[in-house]
């Protein structure tokens, strides 16, 4: 194959916006050099192409919104793919949000569980959720249907949400004790906490948050999950819900009061640093505050920024090429 | 020479070989054209079919193994501690060369004699010219790429003269062997059967490849997880798995393969009546002019993207269905709550079905026009209605190819994904309702290859499993169709 | 060189032919394609159980006259008929009529064997069932079998007669449609050439059908011979580039007839 | 002849009595069969319409766009402050253009420029990809550094969304992108003629961009015209040839039966399993770039030729066998037959085929997205190895995006898509009608 | 009633037919159709430039033999032949014979009318074209005409010559076979009931045709018609059930049968 002049990019469709926004501003800024190609399929597709090996057929970069797992990271190194840098951008918040006419909401995420775990805990005994109604959970809440627009199993954000709401939720309300009295594995534990009740009440959104946003256009009182950026545009047509009592946004992300986020990384292949016209000064421009500082585009598009010393370290780190 | 001016140089051969050896065939003949065997320009054909084929595999050959070669012989060059590295890097290391070398073909020798011993130049003036370097490249890749570029260079002198010998002996071996009882005519037939078989085998090719694509993964995937937990579960409940957790949920085949067929069914129930009907009256009822707009504006529909489709069903057919269920159980009970679902079966069906539309009218249009007059007449004269016509002599004449139509059709359903996310939903359940949201094994196979999922998890490779499985079960019902078809077939004449 | 056959017998006893009363009636009756005329104000009546015979070179437009009887030609596009065509007393190209039981009533044989691409028995039950002419199944079976002994083929098919009729020879598709069309049990039947991918034997046996139905019914028949002309029929109308040259009592035509290009037709050459 | 006609012996038949053959009946039957006929043609042509209706009416407000016009003063203190210019040209890339604009707007709103929320609201309501157009300009022509011209520059997505009316101006001030000062001065500036609508050309040349009032489908018609002349000038010829050597000259054996359920069947693989065969082999195995609209045409055509295959077998099989033997009994040989007689007749269901195939071939995204061309790509292809897109997948990218000014984009992009799927057609379309005939 | 054509007056010129040399051999030819054989060892030789009648009734295998000749049969999924067929000293069914050839120089009529669906010249012109017959424009032309002329469809289409084949009238259209076939002007010319779909005067054109072509060509002929054998053939073969039963003197068979059954066939009925 002719040797390959322009950056290839995969992975998280999460972090795509983000890339987007770099790889413009790189192919407008550093004009030798072609603007990158930024792929979307996914973290695990980006992370498996990445982790296919070395060379010019393979891409640089891949873009997660997760950190990889060791399983991966075996993978890799099983495929020659050895020498790998890990680069986190920033965090990614996630809220949820009625529609706009909705009066305001506040959550605790122990309403959350138990409007939308499977089993909750009824007079001291774990029984199918038999909530209908927010008031049901909790008499502060509207007398509403539950109806709520998770993200499906496939998502990364799903898993964030399992960890961050329900767990904690299940732990708040206290069903873990119940839960610990009936199931005794601890591994079974954790996941009768954070199942997701199926009779169509939570539904899995395995799309993107368009397509969240169309099915609370369809039914205004469902609550759907979607990323801080995606909010922030939409703004007028939705309700973002605080949790805990405290509102999103990038400031209570980033200082920690916001308890639901999550990192979003990238991985480069070290070995493409020198092979790749473009790369190294691709990383450079990603991670230096022009793009990922408070003022920057990404955090403009919605993207929290990680805070001042977090960064000078990733920058650091990037400098210094320190591999995983 | 580059390879386009070869090809062309190739084609003006073929051509002059077919033309020479048609007017020699001609001028065999001595003007009595039955003398010959075959038709002058068959044995131009003949003549051109010498002259360019052998060439031109020979082409293809040497421009896919050559750069190999020579790469394996460059790097045989590189200096030893290049060559201890691990041959990954001296990949990349090879490919900077390759760079370089390119790079240097575009320098004038002034040029290329400055910067000759200065890599830090070499980068920039490199650059200049429009070929940007990862770094500075080291004095052995210098090298390397003269000696790559010289190889190559070689390559290509030798390319070039083998292919035109072989272009010139193949015209000449086959106007030699013109005659006039030379069998021209079955030689080049014969050149165009090959061909046709080649382009047949295209589909056996594709299909081992599909298989081959997916099999070491559905291999792993059944290495985790048992083929019985996966065939026979009827939960299908994968958890996530991303960093972390290492547990993984349940792998329930059976939901996922009755939410197919009940939504494939429901689709085929919308659009092979609807295309069907469409079809006939466009075949046998409508005026040229009618049948002329509406057949292409319905082909459109077949055009229109699915994810229009699927958020036509999310934003319109689906609240519309709810609230339309809304209102007859009001209506009947007085309370008014939808018993439809936005999202459902029903939905996905309805929406899938007017996708497929075009593909049961318009094939099957096609093929009842193609059913001939004969029969028609034969059947009004007994004082049939065009209907009865229709049903009963027409459309069993037809029916082989409208159930080539229909299972293509079906096929398309089955393999629909956008529709179903966005109409039906992504939960995998059990249940005979078809109000209630249900999802496919396709909608599944996309879904787990393109999440954050461990792409070394269960969770991901499942979907070859799927992938696997679903393409078994359509081949056993196409065989069973093509059966079925055997069996009713009517052959007219 | 002909044989006295039961039918000429027959014909020969005929002798008040101007007397029996007309079935149907063609009046100034002229057929377009498109542009093309192909008859030109056609003046011909058919007389009820007679069996009428329609001569004439090729493309003379036999077929074409045949067929506007039971407006088939309406399914060709393009096609125009005009004038007055009157099936008993009904005007058939009255907008009212209704051309499905007109053809019901008029059944047709083409000249091309046009077998459904079904069983032998689904060729023949086909047109009853349309129209309920059974009862019962065993009453189907019945007219099957009588139909398709009337057309002579009954011996032939009758252990497969749940084979496809596609399969048949030519000669043996052309009997199944004459039985298809008999099955109908039609008040008059056109018969464009049925008999023209016969051999003798099949032939004889159709003409004998021919001869058997005319008692009850009406029968129009186009054929290139002479000799089946003079066979079977008792009226016979010779027709030249679109235009009726003579129509005739058969016995007449073959021995007098009125108009010297019927004579140069019939006598220049033999069939 | 007199005899005949003379009126006197004229007696008509009498009728004999009418059988029941269920007139009645069977007409109900025949009207509700027509009926049936209309109402499904009339069922798809609604469901058309209204998809249509829908698509339209969200889309076609992307073929215009707002910009503003200002006058600029390419002042050399800003750009080239050092006057280095002739010695080091990368001055003129690296120079501050924004602050061109900024400066432009703030004196046409007559804005303190102390007040640095002000500036910062004015200036947002320019395109970023303004400072681009402006460095454009002044590398094509150095010359223009110390005057002052009118240029007209995108505004900003949340201002051309506000323009249209699409962004609910009711809503609180805070959850909206546009804030009450932008609004005024928009009206300001459309008062004085500098804000105004103009044809969308960028929505047809530009590549893929982050910024809505900048993205363009340009790199995706390439991309998708790329993917259509591949799929097209692939899958027919191979697709009719191995048609007609199955259906005209293979032997009917096992083998050939089961090379037709195979080819059923592959026409039922979802079509994402295409995307995982290309990924395998064309990308990992033959070693073809990714991202290239090569890979996705071999793999479109890959998936377009089931559906070729079939419909042509039908319309092959459709061609009376007495056409063949006509030929043969001339002493034409099968390849003749063929080429000669049978195919022309097979040709519209071919064609049928074709334009469905293509058709479906030209909406597909799912076996784009593991090639690598479900992508950002901003710079246009020149060969099909070059990254690029496809118009479905740009429809599926936008339809994805967060901001309120790709949604329209997105059914501006569908329009284009049916645009260039009618335009594709048509030539089939009459080539089929040439061809139809009855016999 | 025959009238002495003078194809007959030079038909009952012919003495010595037993001397003319045989242009095509048939030995032990059978014909299966999958499981059922049609055609059971059949011993029939072809003289040359002589015409030979196949009669028999209807589904005995006439049209079966006469496609063995050309191996039309090839085309019929199923059909296998056994024994030898020759022409003139080449085994047909050899594995080097080409049969594009072989249907060059052995042209073939079917029993039903099959033109192209294509103009009246395309569907004449396709042969000598595809055999490069015509060397310019022109020629073809002439070809073109002659073959039309000579089964007298000429005056009929000469105006429209250029319009479609198939709009033409049942008899038109398998006079436009027949020119299709002269057109190639083949050796053998077999004819499958050329004229059942003719009218009188056509016919006898054709037959006419026929007689003429004899002089340079070999013609095998089926036909149903005994009076169209008596007058066109010199030799005529007799099936039945598959079976050869008589060949012989056209002459002597419809005088002097040496077989019961071709007594039976001929005597018993007639066309
Ligand atoms: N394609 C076929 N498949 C199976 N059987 C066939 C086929 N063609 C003909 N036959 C059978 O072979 C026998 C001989 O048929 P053939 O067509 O040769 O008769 P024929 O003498 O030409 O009759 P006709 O005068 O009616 O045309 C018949 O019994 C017929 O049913
Ligand atoms: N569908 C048609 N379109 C145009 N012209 C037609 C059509 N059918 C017949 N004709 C023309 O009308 C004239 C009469 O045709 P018709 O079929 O009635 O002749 P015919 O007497 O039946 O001939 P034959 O004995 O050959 O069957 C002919 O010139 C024919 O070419
Ligand atoms: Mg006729
Ligand atoms: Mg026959």
């Amino acid at each position: 194959a002719v040797a390959r002049d322009q950056i290839q990019v995969a992975g998280s469709s999460t972090v795509l916006p983000y890339a987007k926004i770099v790889a413009e501003s790189f192919g407008e800024t550093f004009t030798n050099f072609k603007t990158p190609v930024v792929e979307s399929g996914g973290t695990g597709a980006g992370l498996k192409e990445f982790c296919k090996g070395v060379g010019e057929d393979t891409i640089d970069i891949a873009n997660a919104s997760r950190p990889i797992n060791k399983n991966e990271a075996e993978a890799c190194k099983a495929a020659g793919v050895t020498d790998i840098q890990e680069v986190k951008i920033g965090y990614d918040g996630i809220v949820f949000a009625t529609d706009a006419s909705n009066p305001d909401v506040a959550y605790v995420p122990a309403d959350i569980y138990k409007a939308l775990a499977a089993q909750v805990v009824v007079d001291g005994k774990l029984v199918a959720n038999p909530y209908k109604k927010w008031s049901e959970v909790n008499p502060k809440l509207p007398a509403v249907d539950i109806a709520a627009y998770i993200p499906g199993e496939k998502h990364g954000t799903r898993e964030v949400f399992e960890q961050n709401v329900l767990a904690a939720g299940c732990k708040a309300s206290g069903a873990i004790d119940v839960i610990a009295k009936e199931i005794s594995d601890k591994a079974a534990q954790g996941k009768a906490c954070v199942a997701v009740r199926k009779d169509g009440v939570a539904v899995d959104i395995d799309g993107d948050y368009p397509e969240t946003l169309a099915r609370i256009a369809a039914n205004k009182t469902g609550v759907g999950v979607f990323g801080l950026s995606f909010y922030e545009n939409n703004a007028d047509k939705l309700k973002v819900a605080s949790v805990n009592g405290i509102v999103p946004s990038t400031e209570t992300i980033a200082n920690g009061t916001y308890p639901v986020s999550r990192p979003l990384f990238f991985y480069v292949k070290k070995a493409h640093l020198g092979a790749v016209p473009g790369l190294k000064e691709y990383v450079n421009f990603f991670v230096s505050d022009q793009m990922i500082g408070p003022d920057g585009p990404l955090v403009e598009y919605g993207l929290v920024a990680a805070p001042d010393a977090e960064r000078e370290a990733i920058r650091k780190d990037v400098e210094a090429g320190k591999s995983m | 020479m580059s390879t386009s001016i070869i090809l062309l140089c190739l084609v003006v051969i073929g051509a002059a070989a077919y033309l020479v050896a048609r007017s020699r065939a001609t001028a065999l003949a001595g003007g009595r054209s039955s003398a010959l065997h075959s038709r002058p320009a068959y044995y131009g054909a003949y003549a051109a079919i010498w002259a360019v084929l052998p060439a031109l595999i020979v082409l293809c050959v040497w421009l896919s193994v050559s750069p190999g070669i020579i790469q394996s012989s460059v790097r045989s060059a590189f200096p030893a501690d290049v060559k201890a590295q691990a041959s990954v890097e001296q990949d990349l290391g090879y490919s900077m060369v390759a760079t370089v070398a390119r790079g240097l073909t575009m320098l004038t020798s002034d040029e290329a004699a400055a910067v000759a011993n200065d890599p830090a130049a070499l980068q920039a003036k490199l650059l200049e010219k429009g070929v940007p370097l990862a770094g500075q490249p080291q004095p052995y890749m210098v090298d390397a790429a003269k000696t790559l570029n010289a190889k190559s260079m070689t390559s290509r002198l030798a390319m070039t003269a083998i292919v035109f010998i072989l272009a010139v002996s193949g015209a000449f071996y086959a106007l030699r062997s013109i005659a006039p009882r030379f069998r021209a005519r079955n030689r080049v037939e014969r050149v165009m059967l090959w061909g046709l078989l080649l382009a047949s085998s295209i589909a056996i090719l594709t299909t081992i490849g599909i298989v081959l694509s997916m099999l070491s993964e559905a291999a792993r995937f059944f290495a985790v997880v048992p083929a019985a937990d996966f065939f026979f579960g009827t939960v299908w409940d994968p958890r996530f798995a991303g960093a972390g957790s290492s547990s993984f949920g349940q792998f329930g085949l059976i939901p996922l393969l009755l939410g197919t067929v009940y939504i494939g069914l429901v689709a085929m129930l919308v659009a092979v009546p609807v295309g069907l009907f469409a079809a006939i009256y466009m075949a046998e009822y409508a005026s040229p002019k009618v049948r002329g707009v509406a057949k292409p504006l319905l082909e459109v529909l077949a055009g229109i993207p699915t994810i229009v489709y699927g958020f036509f069903a999310l934003v319109t057919v689906g609240p519309f269905l709810r609230d339309f269920s809304a209102q007859i159980s009001g209506l009947l009970s007085g309370s008014y709550s939808n018993f439809i679902q936005a999202q459902s079966v029903l939905t996905a069906g309805i929406v899938m079905g007017i996708m497929l539309i075009p593909y049961v009218s318009s094939l099957s249009d096609d093929i009842i026009t193609a059913v001939p007059r004969a029969l028609r007449d034969g059947s009004l004269g007994l004082g049939a209605t065009r209907s009865e016509t229709i049903k009963k002599v027409v459309l069993p004449a037809a029916l082989p190819g409208i159930v080539g139509a229909l299972l293509m059709t079906a096929s398309r359903a089955i393999g629909e994904t956008m529709i179903v996310v966005l109409a039906a939903g992504v939960a995998a359940r059990i249940q005979i309702n078809p109000f209630e949201p249900m999802t496919t094994v396709t909608v599944k196979i996309v879904n787990q290859l393109t999440g954050d999922l461990e792409f070394t998890s269960p969770q991901t490779l499942v979907a070859f499993a799927l992938g696997i499985t679903l393409f078994c079960i359509t081949l056993c019902l196409n065989i069973y169709a093509l059966y079925i078809v055997r069996k009713y077939r009517e052959q007219y004449e | 060189m002909n044989m006295l056959t039961e039918a000429a017998v027959e014909k020969a006893l005929d002798h008040k032919m101007s007397n029996v009363p007309y079935k149907m009636i063609g009046k100034d009756v002229s057929v377009y394609y498109g542009e093309k005329r192909a008859l030109f104000d056609v003046n011909l009546n058919i007389r009820e159980n007679t069996v009428t015979a329609l001569i004439g070179p090729s493309g003379c437009g036999k077929s074409t006259f045949l067929r506007s009887l039971n407006r088939m030609n309406d399914t060709i596009d393009g096609c125009r008929v005009t004038g007055k065509i009157t099936l008993d007393t009904d005007d058939i190209y009255d907008p009212d009529i209704d051309v499905v039981e007109l053809r019901a009533r008029v059944g047709m044989v083409f000249q091309k064997p046009n077998p459904f691409p079904k069983t032998i028995y689904e060729n023949v039950s086909y047109g009853p069932r349309i129209h309920g002419l059974a009862k019962s199944k065993a009453d189907l079976d019945q007219i099957v079998e009588t139909s398709l002994q009337r057309a002579g083929l009954w011996n032939e098919v009758k252990d497969r007669v749940h084979e496809s009729g596609t399969g048949l020879s030519g000669g043996q598709q052309q009997r199944l449609c004459i039985a298809r069309a008999v099955a109908v049990s039609p008040e008059v039947i056109l018969m464009d050439e049925p008999c023209s991918a016969l051999d003798p034997i099949a032939t004889a046996k159709v003409e004998e059908l021919i001869h058997e139905l005319r008692e009850n019914y009406t029968i129009v028949i186009v054929t290139h011979s002479m000799q089946q002309a003079a066979r079977v029929s008792q009226r016979t109308a010779m027709f030249h580039l679109g235009n009726l040259v003579e129509e005739n009592d058969t016995d007449k035509m073959f021995t007098n007839p009125d108009d010297p290009r019927t004579q140069d037709y019939i006598m220049g050459r033999f069939g | 002849m007199t005899d005949i006609v003379s009126p006197a012996s004229v007696t008509v038949s009498k009728a004999p009595p009418r059988r029941d053959i269920g007139i009645k009946r069977r007409y109900a039957a025949e009207r509700r069969f027509q009926a049936y006929g209309i109402a499904a043609i009339t069922f798809g042509l609604v469901f058309l319409f209204i998809l249509l209706w829908t698509v339209i009416g969200k889309g076609y407000t992307a073929f215009q766009q707002t910009a503003i016009t200002l006058p600029i003063e390419f002042s050399e203190k800003t750009i080239d402050p050092n006057n280095k210019r002739a010695t080091d040209p990368s001055v003129l890339i690296a120079a501050n253009y924004p602050v061109l604009l900024r400066d432009a707007i703030v004196k046409q709103l007559n804005i303190n420029a102390a007040s640095r929320p002000d500036v910062r609201d004015a200036s947002a309501m320019l395109s970023k990809s303004a400072p681009i157009q402006l460095r454009d300009m002044v590398m094509s022509d150095p010359s223009i550094i110390g005057k002052t011209v009118n240029v007209t520059v995108l505004a900003d997505a949340n201002v051309d969304s506000a323009n249209k009316g699409q962004i609910d101006l009711s809503v609180d001030e805070k959850n909206r992108k546009v804030n009450d000062k932008q609004v005024g001065w928009m009206n300001e500036l459309k008062a004085s003629g500098a804000l105004h609508k103009q044809f969308n050309t960028g929505l047809f040349v530009n590549g893929n961009s982050s910024r809505p009032e900048a993205a363009g489908l340009g790199v995706a018609l390439i991309g998708s015209l790329y993917l259509m002349l591949i799929v097209l000038v692939l899958s027919l010829p191979i697709g009719v040839a191995a048609s007609i050597y199955l259906e005209e000259f293979a032997p009917k054996n096992k083998l050939t039966d089961l090379i037709e359920v195979n080819i059923n069947n592959l026409a039922a693989v979802p079509s994402i399993v295409y995307g995982l065969l290309g990924l395998s082999v064309f990308i990992n195995f033959i070693g073809l770039p990714r991202s290239a609209s090569l890979v996705g045409g071999l793999v479109l055509t890959l998936m377009t030729l089931p559906t070729i295959i079939i419909a042509t077998r039908a319309a092959l099989r459709a061609v009376p066998p007495s056409i063949r033997a006509a030929a043969l009994g001339l002493g034409a040989s099968k390849m003749q037959m063929v080429f000669h007689h049978v195919l022309p007749l097979a040709m519209p269901g071919i064609l049928t085929g074709t334009i469905i195939g293509l058709a479906h071939a030209l909406g597909e995204t799912a076996p784009l997205l593991l090639i690598g061309m479900v992508a950002f790509v901003a710079n246009a292809p020149t060969t099909p190895l070059d990254p690029s897109t496809a118009l479905p997948v740009q429809v599926y990218m936008w339809a994805n995006e967060a901001e309120r000014a790709f949604v329209e984009r997105t059914s501006g992009a569908i329009i284009v898509l049916l645009l260039f799927l009618i335009v594709m057609n048509m030539g089939a379309i009459l080539l089929r009608r040439r061809f139809e005939r009855r016999w």
